[in-house]
């Protein structure tokens, strides 16, 4: 998706403006929107490229003028009620009017520990081998798709060089639908200059991108 | 010009999450204790220290050095650090002749399990769109200026690889023992936004 | 500028949702500003490449949220401030406080046919010849400058066809500045595929470009 | 979810767009009765009718089609239409095979001088991202289906060119004069988001 969350070499959006003394949450609601996040994750009803898929398809003006944990936080009502747990009313009024839906996993407080520490790896068995080995020269795939994706248009239709073969991972093309897939993930350097043309100060940049965004360049 | 009245949205924003949680709670959906934990954890169990000690040891020893930039996700392991956000673990090294910035420009993937949760500005539309084009205009934001000849890689994290910038010792850091050292290993130097504290200036 | 203006194939703004009765204007202030910019760029103190200037240099959150008069009435807002004809001050309450500046023409009432009849050539007189012809084929640069140009993101570093030689035109990524400078525009075809790869329905994709923004394909 | 206040914005915009014109008319930038007329002309002369004024005499004289494809700016120009945003001009045909769609996705270039000033929808960020990649889509929001195997061509209008849309005559209006046919002539025809009214259906 070409929408609001792909931000690489967009201009117009201010400057940073760093606080070094800013605290982990700025309002008790961020820190709960984090928790119910991390929480409802760990319900194992939808997965991390779901909730990407989510984010960012908050209508484009709202995601660029949100604090992030509230792109979090309404990705979570988005997902809660999609996926049946709740209608739009009890997430307003936060008062049930509907029975529960049995739920895969329920996190319980003294397994956060554990869960947190075991985090989700990526990588998937293959019998597979890749298709490309550090050194090859690639370009990546043209395309625009309105569904999830995570190759940023600033690096679509663009050569550059393997510089990692990462293993075999979840493929968030196809992980965010709610489907099983996984596809070789490698390390792509690009010449900034291939990116940017002139207009850069960076001398390259890299992103892992995986097996059906590349082509032999 | 904004028209925001963000004041009265972040009050809104309290009365909605907790109604929110209030349904999750009833519903059945989340443990409250549960979420006190998850909070906890990020608030003094995991973050940039954890880092900081990982490079400290890096400055420390050769072999662990040598073995984070081959497998940083064991080597890191090995310090007790892992988990979510820092499943699959990759270390850059800064030289004299090239520096590293990490960003996510798609959403806000960051090393939880060794920097814990990332500040504002790293999820923040002005870093992301910026950073991977202009990186030492952005530096000048943070206050960097790095020598004219040093080349800039910046690393977008686009999957689950979360990568960790290993900055360069500071000189006058000989003598310090690792335990010290990890003192002087800012969060944004490992982000690539800093330097670590020099001696002496902090 | 890759700045909120430039949204070819972006996603996530949402429905088009036409009002087949719609208003030519809406409200007062929309003809209005409209009549100011008219006027206020036919003193001559500023040029059309200076206006879009100004209007995409609207923050991001700010542009994609206006109406569109709303983004001209700023943005002669701000030239009006940055031509020292008036400060902000004034601008905001309508009360002069300093000196009337000179301003190369005022538009009167019984001008304003004639002026609108005229229009605004972009041709310039050249001696030069253009490069390229009716059927070469070019790619267009690799680019991404922060100030003003009229090659669109979605269309750098990609391979098209020229179809038409449009004449010797007025450059914007200089005109913008305030200064003089033309160029040979060609209408630049891109097969749709070259563009998004899969992901259209259109055939072909056609632009207006300038000669620096293209090389032999 | 989009906590806008927009009717207090709009009376805002009221009070401030009134303030600038106070302004300007006090410091003898701006002529009032110039910005009147400038209204006026927009409210009363200039509009989509000229477009179709065109377009119907494109159908019914051939030699008059044939100048319009080759110079359009002439042509035009010599059914009194020119002037600001039609100082370059250039006529696509529509045909069984090929439709043609119109955008400006930089700004809202938009041929004024036969078409008068343009929807909100023209100008508009949905309108303007979608219609390069998915102009298909885009005809199926105006209620527009094409054959399956019409192609669309699409015009991004980043100079001073400005195009019109010449779209297809309709079956049955062969006994049509130039003034009724002009009559089916629509806006979103001659931009390519609509077809002419079929006789018989309006």
């Amino acid at each position: 998706m070409n929408g609001p969350q792909d931000l690489g070499g967009r201009h117009g959006h201010g400057p940073i403006s760093p606080d070094p003394n800013e605290p982990l949450f700025h309002a008790p609601w961020e820190s709960r929107s984090l928790a119910m996040t991390v929480a409802m994750g760990a319900t194992g009803l939808w997965n991390i490229d779901q909730s990407r898929a989510a984010r960012e398809s908050l209508p484009a003006r709202d995601y660029i003028r949100f604090p992030y944990y509230r792109i979090w936080f309404e990705a979570v009502c988005r997902m809660v009620e999609e996926h049946g747990l709740a209608n739009a009313d009890e997430v307003a009024t936060g008062e049930p009017q509907t029975p529960s839906k049995p739920i895969p996993r329920l996190l319980k407080a003294d397994a956060v520990k554990s869960v947190l520490m075991a985090g989700t790896p990526a990588d998937r068995v293959t019998e597979t081998e890749p298709t490309f080995k550090v050194g090859d020269r690639v370009l990546t795939r043209v395309q625009n798709p309105k569904s999830h994706t995570r190759l940023p248009h600033y690096a679509s239709g663009r050569p550059g060089t393997i510089t990692m073969v990462h293993g075999h991972h979840v493929y968030p093309d196809v992980s965010s639908t709610g489907a099983k897939g996984a596809e070789w993930l490698y390390c792509v350097e690009f010449e900034a200059s291939d990116l940017w043309g002139a207009d850069t100060t960076a001398s390259s940049v890299s992103l892992d991108l995986w097996e059906p965004y590349l082509e032999r360049g | 010009m904004h028209d925001d009245h963000d004041h009265s949205h972040l009050d809104d924003m309290d009365a909605r999450v907790r109604a929110l949680e209030t349904l999750l709670v009833a519903k059945g959906y989340v443990d409250p204790d549960a979420l006190d934990r998850i909070v906890e954890t990020y608030e003094k169990e995991i973050g940039p220290r954890n880092g900081a000690h990982v490079v400290a040891k890096a400055w420390s020893d050769r072999d662990y050095r040598d073995w984070l930039m081959q497998d940083a996700t064991a080597a890191i392991h090995s310090l007790g650090y892992s988990g979510r956000q820092a499943e699959h673990m990759v270390a850059v090294e800064n030289t004299p002749d090239l520096h590293n910035m990490v960003v996510c420009t798609l959403c806000s993937c960051y090393p939880w399990g060794v920097l814990g949760l990332p500040p504002s500005w790293y999820k923040s539309a002005p870093y992301r769109s910026r950073v991977v084009q202009d990186p030492k205009g952005v530096l000048s934001e943070f206050g960097v200026t790095l020598p004219e000849a040093t080349k800039v890689k910046v690393w977008d994290s686009t999957a689950e690889i979360r990568y960790l910038v290993i900055p360069m010792r500071p000189d006058g850091t000989e003598e310090m023992d690792e335990a010290a050292l990890a003192d002087i290993v800012t969060r944004d130097s490992m982000i690539g936004t800093g330097l670590p504290i020099t001696p002496g200036t902090a």
